[in-house]
């Protein structure tokens, strides 16, 4: 499209670094009027580092940003939104105690008036006017928490157009969405490209890219590695392009392992690692899951987060869990953790059901890789050896009464570190000081050391960059080979895809909406997350 | 009869030095920020004003004052607890140590120089006189009540900062300078501290002693959160609080409950508030961002 | 430059400037800052007597500091050491007066009441935060007023002398009362000295390898490190916040029992001077660290020991709590300086 | 509030403790070489005679050589005096400020240095300044209030050659002199004024703390009110606080309020706020305490009961400078002329002729022993 239609903004050579790090290294980009331009790369490429440049919450370190081929410096991401550039977050940045009216006006122009002007009338006639174009109803006095994901996510969108905005940058915008939302939200990006305005649409999934945008551009390791116009493409040279040829990544793209790895013999079946019968959990019972404080985007949608889920795990397995964020994955991983006593229901390890509590579970040989690494895998400002050391702290090996064997625990998490390759520092270093992946396989090493009988994995490769995204799908393998049950509960298809063994199930709303195996289509995985097959039964609410 | 015309404006004047310090504490936990100072700031400005209105003559003058020692005392708060981003319990904490010492030091040094022997020149009533007397202060406490709800609920400026409580970052992403905005809210909060000191030696007990504040900035903490993190609801909470303890007054002046050792009177009004606490509970109410730090971007 | 020794280098300079300051403050008021240092030293370490003093006003310093550093590990701002050492100094005089309670018991049992009043005390603020979400900071704030007041009624009723004449408490029997150390050398005075300053170092020592060695202490420091994790190992967390609150309150009873069998043997009005209070600044310049608050407290100590000096060298005895304020203001900033040293802020990554 | 406190560095801490061990250690054995004569009692004993605790009788007064010892030699020529007092002596304008107006009076006609005075000290804390002040060569020290009586006991006979003198104190030693103000012929006296001059019938009391001085001066008031006015009601409150003189004055108001007309305090500073309660209030008078406080409310002040604490301190030290002080109990009371009660000198136009006549004959029945007082 380039040519075509005029650019609105571009970057040109820029480079940003952080310490030693460089995030982005002489990117060039540009997006035109009416343009959906795709930003396509890994975890970690610098896809959200270029989006917060151009969007004005980050400086370059070196290079230029042009607007209409004139040259700008945004002082804030206010400056960069009143010259018309607009940002919607993956994390919604919306205040959850502030009404949808409320949160509009606090990101409105100021032009509307001082800081005493409270002119929540003006802005509330041009969103509704914007919302009457787009096709949507919104409840503007409701309290922005208590409304469902999809429709936080045109809140912001409609905090992020104000009026004359140019350009519109989308942050991963369907990662919260269900399969059946996110076809709306693509319709929303025309309407509004087709009004002239120009649209950076961040993603990782190939599918998407394809689907929507008019250009792709590829980053990785902070450099653009490949540009091109969309319909010349497909998802094997976007595959390639994204991952690299040679890295492991690609591979698993390439050749999912799926079904033709070794499953367990049947005879094993008898013997089920984890047995999940009828577990029911209710939303209010979820509000009280734990102490991590829940974020805008997690709010109940449900009235039961969790609807008689049953399933079976054999030794050997990996069990894929797919779906969209917020299904019930939360409340499963509690339940299955020990975390949460479920409505109804049961849930047996090795065919004993232990009581409902964390270390119960550990002990029955339950081992846990949490979603959140750093809110509740990990007890940051602690060592190394102290986070490893909760993993077996209570187990009479390494104590005498109530006092810990401190050098017993410490050369076990020595040996630790050396067998999972934890980089960055000694049993003595605090683990604030370790990067995300050697924190992860901190996590990782605590719970596979004791070759535990049942693993659960919860998106256990959020946030890391490929080489560690690799590491943990090896760990995650090999202890399967080891005779652990896996259940893999993650919201990246691909991922479980690759990995899982035989079996996929779906959740959607709380249900088990289908299990399939991994190598069932993306349509039918689509279907499934948004609930198709159970329409007849369901009221959502 | 328990309640006359007296006993309400004991009420009001007794809740005055509560009121002021609430209504900023309202503003400076909403906009994130919890002083533990505030009863050391109180001082600094009860202080402050005796020495003003001693010698300048003008009570007027000696609230300007007040105001201005207890912005500068919260600008050490706010060096150290939002610049240099210290733990705000404990800068709070210091406050108190830094105020309770200086003043004692100042008011030491005043005494034996220039300060003895003078009398300062008390708040006029402005309604009434004498016990039934309303002074400016007091006026100006309540008529800040909804003056400070319409700031916080009908003004943007009111909304940046109730946003910049629960979620700085999507304030800061609204062109918020958020670290700046504390600060401003922190001495603004620090300039009521003053007066509501000043409330207290010029107000009501028209001289300065040490431990003239009697824990009252405490007792503020304790009403804002009583009062659910609003101006009004801090202000019932203020005037409950200080009809306690006016009424722990009354039922000593009038020999009810006669017998009774005075120090149950004296631990009623904090029985209470803790009561009212346990009762209303406190779980998940506060600002979601209360006592953290924030990095700008 | 190594870590710790670039660390203390900091410190140091930002004392220095501390210390720059109250000099001026101390010039600025009339006096020499010379000679209201010597006084202050003097009136601390100037004779065995007054380093004896030291050690006396260091003992509940220890324990206090303790209680707030127990606390401040696991997250949680405890800072009511104030009124839960007046409960355990009541608790003391109750059962030391008591004559139902077997003389050789007395001792034992006097400093276990002090040590159990304390943590009820505090408990009362462990299950508001526990139950009902109030924040510990505020409760414990007001139990210290309420403390003041049940401790004015005290010694009004209950546990006053037996004439019931004077605003105090009997003194406590003989057999409760802490061994007095004495010096041999009859050309010495009589130090106050007391077996509690024993007591307060052996209840550090319990604490550093409670914390360090235990799987309480583990526990403790787990939840406060993060909460979730510890959620996620099995520790229980409301559990260990209310036996948090219990051993931090039972450390600031039994300060005021000590005070109580050591040093006063009776209750007064105002019975302490902000022990409680203090003890934040105790734990905070000693970064909750059991060891250092032996040194921390030794140098508050020192400072309230030797402030009836500074009195005397023309000074008011307030300056020391603008001391202890600039103190505590220099390790703030010094805390800050170290984490914006380079070495801490190499690991900087991509958002 | 979730602020990362000073976290834990395993290598640093193990460096670090061993460190402080090692302070602590020498710290442990310091204290170790004052121990070697461990005794369960300090040489003397430190028991006031009248507070019999139980188990008392167990005590031995043990006349150890130590109580003998003269320490230090003290500078011959420079006569010092030291003082300490429960409030401010600046700012508390009655009962601390007089101590100090004493001491100063002791210095101007002895010629004798005075050390600055050591203000409200903490129970803990008492002892040790009073024996650093001994042991700074003070040869008298002034300790104005009954709550040091213990410290004295136990400090003076550590220190033969000092004078300690407790205000309102129960110990006599050789070297420990109480003086007992016997104020409780003036408040009776100030109660015959109260009584007198009300109009509603309605009196009050206002005190801090509920302390027996205070405490009999209201009982004292009581009766002289009576005496004169048997139908008159005696309301007596205490606000707890010294210092809070807001709280003071609210309190009084509320008295005010209820119809009390005349108000006698006993509050220290906060009795300011009485005082300013009362001021611009027609027809209800103030009663000062302690000191001359004609100056608080003047123009509805009736008068002040007084203690002169300078002149009972100029008594004992005038006597203990020429090395006469025996160690008996000082009584200053009305006959002494060391209590009395003065009307407000700067105003007098409300005070009829007859009440005078009648104070001069209650004085005088008073000194004779004719009307019993709470002591």
């Amino acid at each position: 499209m380039i040519g075509v239609t005029a650019v609105v903004l571009a970057a040109r050579n820029i480079t940003r670094r952080f310490g030693t790090f460089t995030a982005l290294d002489a990117v060039n980009f540009a997006v035109g009027e009416g343009e959906i331009v795709a930003l396509l790369g890994e975890n970690g490429a610098g896809k959200s580092t270029l989006m917060n440049v151009l969007s004005g919450s980050l400086a370059p370190s070196d290079g230029t940003i042009l607007m209409d081929d004139k040259p700008v410096r945004f002082a804030s991401p206010l400056d960069a939104a009143s010259r018309g550039i607009g940002m919607v977050h993956q994390h919604f940045l919306l205040v959850p105690t502030l009404s949808v009216a409320e949160n509009l006006l606090l990101t409105a122009s100021r032009r509307a008036g001082g800081a005493l002007s409270y002119n929540i009338k003006g802005v509330l006639k041009d969103a509704q006017i914007l919302a009457g174009r787009l096709g949507w109803t919104i409840p503007w006095q409701t309290l922005t928490g208590d409304l469902p994901v999809g429709t936080q996510q045109r809140v912001e969108i409609l905090q992020a157009l104000r009026g004359q905005t140019r350009v519109l940058i989308f942050d991963e915008p369907t990662a919260v969405l269900s399969p059946t939302e996110t076809p709306e939200l693509f319709a929303t990006i025309r309407r509004l490209s087709d009004e002239g305005r120009g649209i950076v649409f961040i993603s990782h999934k190939l599918d998407e890219v394809l689907a929507l945008s008019h250009r792709v551009v590829v980053l990785r390791r902070g450099k653009v590695v490949f540009t091109g116009e969309t319909r010349n493409l497909d998802e094997r040279i976007l595959a390639e392009a994204m991952v690299g040829a040679d890295s492991d990544a690609a591979v698993l793209l390439q050749a999912p392992p799926g079904v033709t790895t070794t499953a367990a013999p049947e005879s094993a079946v008898a013997k089920k690692a984890l047995h999940v019968e009828a577990v029911t959990v209710r939303v209010r019972g979820a509000s009280k899951a734990g102490e991590t404080k829940s974020g805008a985007g997690t709010a109940p949608l449900l009235p039961t987060a969790l609807d008689a889920v049953t399933f079976a795990v054999e030794p050997g397995e990996i069990f894929g869990i797919a779906g969209v964020d917020g299904n019930g994955q939360e409340e499963l991983a509690a339940v299955l953790s020990g975390l949460m006593r479920p409505a109804s229901g049961t849930v047996q390890i090795g065919g004993v059901a232990p009581p409902v509590n964390a270390a119960a579970f550990r002990r029955a040989g339950v081992a846990v890789i949490p979603a959140d690494r750093q809110a509740r895998g990990l007890a940051m400002p602690l060592t190394l050896a102290e986070n490893v050391a909760l993993g077996v702290y209570d187990s009479p090996e390494y104590r005498v009464g109530a006092v810990l064997k401190w050098r017993k625990l410490r050369e076990r998490a020595d040996a630790l570190v050396k067998r999972f390759d934890i980089r960055g520092g000694g049993v003595n270093t605090s683990v604030l000081a370790l990067s995300g992946g050697n924190q992860q396989k901190v996590v990782i090493a605590r719970a596979l050391s004791g070759s535990p009988r049942v693993i659960i994995a919860v998106n256990p490769t959020r946030g890391l960059d490929v080489g560690a995204i690799a590491y943990v799908h090896n760990a995650l393998r090999q202890a399967r080979d080891n005779g652990a049950a896996v259940v893999l509960i993650s919201t990246e298809l691909s991922e479980i895809q690759s990995l899982s063994t035989r079996r996929v199930a779906v959740l959607f709303a709380g249900k088990i909406a289908g299990i399939v195996a991994p190598d069932a289509s993306r349509e039918t995985f689509g279907l499934l997350m948004g609930g198709k097959r159970l329409k007849e039964t369901t009221a959502v609410a | 009869m328990i309640l006359d015309a007296t006993v309400i404006t004991q009420t009001l004047a007794a809740a005055t030095p509560v009121l002021l310090v609430a209504t900023g504490a309202v503003f400076g936990e909403r906009v994130g920020v919890i002083n533990i100072g505030l009863e050391g700031l109180m001082v600094f400005g009860a202080l402050t004003a005796v020495v003003v209105s001693v010698a300048t003559g003008s009570p007027f003058l000696a609230l300007l004052a007040a105001a201005g020692a207890g912005v500068l005392g919260a600008a050490v708060f706010a060096a150290f607890a939002i610049w240099l981003k210290r733990d705000q319990v404990i800068v709070g904490t210091t406050i108190n140590f830094l105020a309770f010492g200086l003043t004692g030091v100042w008011y030491r040094a005043y005494l034996n120089g220039f300060g003895a022997g003078k009398t300062a020149t008390e708040l006029p009533d402005l309604i009434g006189q004498g016990a039934g007397g309303v002074d400016a202060l007091t006026l100006l406490a309540f008529a800040l009540v909804p003056a400070a709800h319409y700031l916080l609920f009908r003004t943007r400026l009111g909304l940046t900062i109730r946003a910049t409580g629960e979620v700085p970052e999507a304030a800061s992403a609204a062109g918020t300078q958020v670290n700046r905005l504390r600060a401003l809210v922190t001495l603004f909060v620090g300039g009521l501290c003053g007066l509501g000191g000043a409330a207290l030696s010029i107000g009501i007990a028209n001289s300065f002693t040490e431990g003239i504040t009697g824990g009252r900035g405490f007792v503020a903490l304790a009403v804002v959160v009583f009062g659910r993190w609003n101006p009004v609801g801090a202000m019932g909470a203020a005037l409950l609080f200080a009809a306690a303890d006016v009424l722990q007054f009354t039922l000593q002046a009038r020999n009810v409950w006669a017998g009774l050792p005075y120090p149950v009177f004296l631990a009623v009004p904090y029985v209470l508030t803790l009561v009212a606490l346990a009762v209303r509970g406190a779980k998940g109410k506060s600002p979601a961002a209360l006592g953290t730090a924030f990095e700008q971007g | 430059m190594p870590k710790p020794v670039r660390d203390a280098l900091l410190l140091l300079l930002c004392l220095a400037v501390g210390v720059g300051l109250i000099a001026a403050l101390v010039a600025g008021a009339g006096a020499s800052p010379v000679a209201v240092a010597a006084a202050l030293a003097k009136g601390a370490f100037g004779s065995r007597y007054n380093f004896g003093e030291t050690l006396i006003q260091a003992t509940p310093l220890v324990l206090t500091g303790l209680a707030v550093a127990v606390s401040f590990q696991c997250r949680l701002f405890n800072i009511g050491a104030e009124g839960q050492l007046l409960l355990g100094a009541m608790a003391a005089v109750a059962v030391g007066t008591s004559e139902s309670v077997p003389p050789n018991a007395k001792l034992v049992l006097c400093l276990l009441a002090g040590a159990g009043a304390g943590a009820a005390w505090a408990g009362i603020a462990a299950l508001l935060r526990v139950y009902r979400g109030v924040q510990e900071v505020l409760s414990t704030l007001l139990l210290n007023f309420v403390a003041v007041q049940l401790l004015a009624y005290a010694v009004r009723a209950p546990l006053q002398e037996a004439r019931h004449e004077l605003i105090q408490s009997d003194k406590i029997a003989i057999p409760a009362r802490l061994v007095l150390l004495q010096p041999a050398t009859l050309d010495l005075p009589a130090t106050r000295l007391h077996a509690g300053v024993f007591l307060a170092l052996l209840a550090a020592l319990f604490v550093w390898v409670f914390l360090r060695y235990t799987v309480g202490g583990f526990a403790l420091r787990t939840v406060g490190a993060g909460a979730g994790a510890a959620e996620l190992a099995g520790i229980p967390v409301r559990q260990t916040i209310v036996k948090t609150f219990l051993l931090s309150g039972a450390l600031a009873g039994l300060a005021g029992a000590v005070q109580v069998c050591g040093v006063t043997y009776f209750l007064g009005d105002r019975y302490s001077p902000g022990y409680g209070y203090t003890a934040i600044a105790v734990a905070l310049l000693a970064g909750n660290k059991p060891g250092w608050i032996i040194v921390s407290a030794l140098f508050f100590g020192a400072l309230t020991a030797g402030s009836a000096g500074v009195q005397t060298a023309g000074v008011s005895q307030v300056l020391i709590q603008v001391m202890q304020a600039v103190v505590l203001l220099a390790v703030l900033a010094a805390g800050y300086l170290r984490e914006k040293s380079p070495t801490n802020t190499g690991e900087a990554v991509a958002p | 509030m979730m602020i990362p406190l000073i976290t834990p560095r395993w290598t640093r801490r193990e460096l670090l403790s061993r460190l402080m061990y090692g302070i602590a250690f020498s710290t442990l054995t310091g204290s170790l070489m004052m121990v070697t004569g461990c005794q369960q009692e300090p040489a003397v004993s430190t028991e006031s005679p009248d507070s019999p605790a139980p188990g008392a009788s167990v005590e031995t007064v043990n006349a150890s050589p130590l109580s003998a010892r003269a320490f230090p030699p003290k500078p011959e020529g420079v006569f010092k005096i030291g003082l300490i007092t429960p409030g401010s002596t600046q700012s508390d304008t009655a009962w601390s400020k007089q101590a100090y107006d004493g001491v100063q009076k002791v210095v101007a006609e002895t010629g004798a240095t005075m050390t600055p005075p050591i203000e409200s000290p903490a129970a803990a804390e008492v002892e040790g300044a009073l024996r650093n002040l001994a042991q700074d060569g003070n040869q008298l020290i002034f300790l104005h209030g009954s709550e040091y009586d213990a410290a004295a006991a136990a400090v003076a006979p550590s220190f033969p050659n000092t004078t300690f003198v407790v205000t309102g104190g129960r110990t006599e030693a050789p070297n420990l002199t109480p003086i007992r103000f016997e104020a409780g012929g003036a408040t009776f006296l100030a109660g015959m004024v109260a009584g007198t001059m009300t109009k509603t019938g309605k009196i009050a009391c206002v005190g801090a703390s509920e302390i027996p001085i205070v405490k009999t001066s209201f009982e004292n008031f009581t009766a002289g009110a009576k005496a004169v006015s048997p139908k008159v009601e005696v309301r007596v409150v205490f606000t707890g606080d010294e210092k809070d003189i807001a709280k003071a004055k609210q309190q009084t108001e509320a008295l005010l309020a209820d119809g009390v007309d005349v108000v006698q305090h006993n509050a220290n500073d906060a009795g300011r706020g009485v005082a300013q309660a009362i001021e611009g209030k027609p027809k209800t008078y103030f009663m000062g305490a302690n000191a001359d406080q004609s100056d608080l409310a003047t123009g509805q002040n009736l008068g002040s009961f007084i203690l002169d604490v300078p002149n009972a301190f100029l008594a004992v030290g005038k006597r203990v400078a020429a090395g006469e002080g025996d160690g008996k109990s000082v009584s200053a009371g009305l006959a002494e002329r060391a209590v009395y009660f003065q009307f407000n000198p700067r105003f007098a136009g409300v005070v009829p002729k007859f009440l005078k006549d009648k104070l001069v004959a209650a004085e005088r029945d008073i000194i004779a022993g004719k009307v019993p007082l709470k002591k």
